[in-house]
């Protein structure tokens, strides 16, 4: 009976690892990013066009790319645990989905923001607003679907195939969408981007950046340790811990 | 290459089925042979049709593996196919064709000759409803229509499951009579049921039990 | 179709011979089994190739089809009566309509084949035949092909019929009826081989109708784009080859992905 | 630092209201999704307990019904005796 534990000594190991991890990589997430926010915020040059309301772009930027990120990286994960058969890998794409799904919000509402000052409307259907919202749908759809099986094995498999269909798409609609952007209104728009950005602007943007990508990181790990538990329940280490923390 | 006798037609290999948080069976290993007849036994919801659904490749186990002829099933997946018969829960009739029409299909897809289709479903007591759309059918008749593929079938791996549910005495009688003799001709049947066999001799049927007794890891 | 389908059968009978020599290699014990097994596949060889297989199930599917036609037709009416709804609600300026026109006919293209994916699988899964398919000794992405063409026979190709009727009603401007026809005839096959994996996908699911179509629409918008992007195109005069030729691609290219993916989501939703 | 004030920092050049949404949306969302997630474990530690318990019940029941069926089972061999 203890034997087939062996084998399997994978999720106990790494979740004893992720526990380890967490309070450093807290930390390290909570350095930066008050390094970086304190620093857009107070001390980093307004932009002679934009002025203030550029601050919102270290924040929009960074969730912008992260929300991007975090649905490969999830991608990466279900390619191996649908090839590899590994379980582990399914866990931590359970994990990622809610916390793009998050970044791809934020990046939404960071962008409505900075546009209503810019355009003057909050919402325009600029190229790269559009493929965001597109991509929420589509974490949203993998949320979905994992939280329509009971069984948590299935629903990783099953939204495993539909992030990598949406992975293979994520590109398509990208281009599609850039396309039908420039068709529909020219050039006329100034996206929202960057201008040719000096140093003292592009310093507190990567550190903001680390910050909230180890944010990212904390989250994913919180998660990740969560799904671990939620998949090992009947095995004598989860029993034992559940008992440790409970006493 | 061993010789064909020493390798099994079918075996599992330290099966593990966890179902909705639930432990079902552990490290279950089974070899069956030709020439076997197994029952899986049970009480409801003790995993028999799990254990069964695993052995035939529908659903994965969450560990352990099962092998044909000593290659595991998913390598060799055409090959085992074409030499498995399934029958599950569900008799798998489209109501919108006629009980020939049914049987034909399930023969063919199956890669087995659709010729006799009308014999075949006189041995299962509906000749006369040949041409009658299987949704004017009962659900025993589902399921008859579904069973005259054993008639025909060379597979040699049969896997049933509740093959008498919904079937007269008499039908069961002629049913487990093609168990023998599908046994004899070096085939093996793997079913569950809840009544015994009754033509069919104690000591010919190998049994396998599954119970609650590992609902824990504990234990 | 037919090319290739003989190329694969060619295949497969050299495959099948190979083994069977293999087989007969071999020591057998003079075991029944051993010897109905050659002989199955001797016939599997003949019989049943991969045209076979897949003309099998087509003929099955078209069969239900044409005698349980509701599934046809109601998803056609839905089709119509979404697009007779949007002059209703906008006003019956020629101008304004045939503006929008091509958008609207493709927006309720996608909403009928959404409608009617539903039974691509669902009734097969009920009734366990689903099960049976995915145990026979075909490759599945073949079966599946099949089905998903056979969907398309039954929805995209009377969709594609009645559309210019339609484009009729909304003022479609006369240059672009060929670029409504090809792009549909290109578009809809990728609308069936796309929603087959979402349905695939929330087959075993009660209430996965409202899931589905938040599964598949996202993936459907590159199709809309470029679809109605040709039909406006045409509309100026303008050569809009570019945009079928990335339809085309689409399609190439879901056609050969799509079934692999729909091949493993059946087997996590009958798991 | 780019401000006289702090009313001048929570002014951010009349665009204040939309920094502060930014801001203040993302830091909602972040912190809901920490608490959350951390709040997770201690859940699933409390579910799979809860789980144990459940089974600890069963299993008893089950040896007690296994004792009964002995204690029968020696009835009847003492009756056949």
């Amino acid at each position: 009976m203890w034997k087939w534990l062996h084998p399997y000594a994978n999720p106990e190991v790494s979740y004893h690892f992720t526990n380890k991890l967490l309070p450093w990589l807290s930390a390290l997430a909570a350095i930066f990013l008050s390094i970086g926010l304190v620093w857009a915020l107070l001390f980093a040059p307004a932009d002679y066009q934009q002025g203030h309301s550029f601050r919102i772009f270290y924040v929009h930027v960074p969730a912008a790319s992260l929300s991007m990120g975090i649905y490969f990286a999830m991608a990466i994960a279900a390619f191996s645990s649908l090839v590899w058969q590994l379980k582990l890998a399914d866990a931590s794409a359970a994990a990622m989905a809610p916390v793009g799904a998050a970044f791809t919000a934020i990046a939404l509402i960071t962008g409505a923001a900075w546009g209503k000052p810019m355009w003057g409307t909050w919402w325009i259907w600029d190229a790269r607003l559009t493929s965001e919202l597109i991509l929420l749908f589509l974490y949203l759809g993998v949320i979905a679907l994992h939280n329509a099986f009971e069984d948590k094995n299935l629903a990783g498999k099953a939204a495993g195939i539909l992030t990598l269909v949406g992975v293979i798409n994520i590109p398509i609609i990208k281009y599609s969408v850039d396309w039908w952007n420039t068709l529909h209104q020219g050039s006329t728009v100034s996206k929202l981007g960057k201008p040719s950005m000096s140093l003292d602007m592009l310093w507190p943007f990567i550190i903001c950046f680390i910050g909230f990508s180890l944010l990212v990181a904390v989250i994913i790990c919180l998660r990740f340790r969560n799904e671990i538990l939620a998949r090992n329940s009947i095995r004598p280490w989860v029993r034992e811990l559940v008992q440790k923390h409970n006493s | 290459m061993p010789k064909q006798t020493s390798t099994p037609l079918l075996s599992a290999i330290k099966l593990t089925c966890i179902r909705e948080e639930r432990l079902l069976f552990d490290e279950l290993s089974v070899e069956i042979n030709a020439g076997d007849i197994v029952q899986v036994e049970g009480p409801n919801g003790s995993g028999k049709t799990s254990l069964l659904r695993i052995l035939s490749g529908l659903s994965q186990p969450y560990d352990g593996q099962v092998d044909y002829k000593g290659q595991a099933i998913q390598r060799c997946r055409e090959d085992f196919h074409e030499n498995l018969l399934y029958f599950g829960h569900l008799a798998g009739v489209k109501g919108e064709m006629t009980a020939e029409e049914n049987l034909e299909f399930n023969l063919a897809l199956h890669g087995n000759k659709t010729t006799e289709t009308l014999a075949y479903l006189a041995k299962v007591n509906l000749a006369g409803f040949e041409d009658s759309l299987a949704s004017h059918l009962s659900a025993g008749q589902h399921r008859r229509i579904a069973l005259a593929r054993l008639y025909q079938s060379k597979a040699p791996i049969w896997i049933l499951d509740e093959p008498f549910t919904a079937i007269d005495k008499q039908g069961v009688a002629s049913l487990e009579k093609l168990f023998s003799a599908h046994a004899e001709r070096g085939g093996c049947v793997i079913l569950t049921t809840h009544q015994d066999l009754i033509s069919i001799k104690p000591e010919q049927i190998k049994k396998i039990t599954l119970d609650y007794s590992y609902d824990s890891a504990f234990d | 179709m037919t090319l290739k389908a003989q190329s694969a059968q060619k295949t497969e009978t050299s495959a099948a011979n190979i083994d069977s020599s293999v087989v007969r290699d071999i020591v057998i014990d003079s075991t029944a089994v051993e010897n109905s097994s050659v002989d199955n596949k001797a016939q599997l060889s003949q019989q049943f190739s991969y045209r076979h297989a897949f003309m099998l199930v087509l003929k099955r599917d078209l069969t239900i089809a044409m005698r349980h036609k509701d599934d046809i037709i109601n998803p056609l009416l839905f089709f119509v009566i979404v697009i007779t709804l949007f002059p209703l609600g906008i006003g019956p300026e020629a101008e304004t309509l045939s503006r929008i026109a091509p958008g609207i006919i493709w927006v309720a293209a996608l909403l009928a084949t959404l409608l009617s994916l539903d039974r691509l699988f669902k009734s097969d899964h009920l009734d366990g035949s689903l099960e049976q398919m995915l145990l026979s000794p075909h490759p599945i992405f073949l079966l599946v092909l099949a089905k998903i063409f056979a969907h398309w026979l039954i929805t995209g190709l009377p969709l594609i019929l009645i559309a210019p009727l339609l484009a009729v009603l909304l003022h479609l401007d006369e240059n672009s009826y060929t670029a409504l026809f090809l792009t549909l005839l290109l578009g809809t096959p990728v609308l069936s081989l796309l929603g087959a994996v979402g349905v695939a996908l929330t087959v075993g699911i009660k209430k996965g109708g409202v899931l589905l179509s938040l599964l598949v629409l996202p993936l459907y918008i590159p199709v809309l784009i470029f679809a109605t992007s040709a039909i406006d195109t045409a509309a100026l005069g303008l050569p809009y080859s570019g945009q079928l030729a990335i339809i085309a691609a689409l399609f190439f290219g879901s056609l050969t992905l799509a079934p692999f993916a729909v091949g493993a989501a059946l087997k996590v939703s009958t798991n | 630092m780019q401000f006289n004030s702090f009313s001048d920092f929570i002014n951010m050049g009349g665009y204040g209201f939309y920094v502060w949404l930014s801001f203040g949306a993302t830091a909602l969302i972040l912190t809901f999704l920490l608490i959350s997630s951390k709040a997770g474990h201690q859940q699933i530690i409390n579910q799979i307990a809860k789980r144990k318990q459940r089974e600890d019940k069963l299993r008893q029941a089950r040896e007690l019904r296994k004792q009964q069926n002995e204690q029968q089972n020696k009835a009847l061999n003492e009756v056949t005796e």
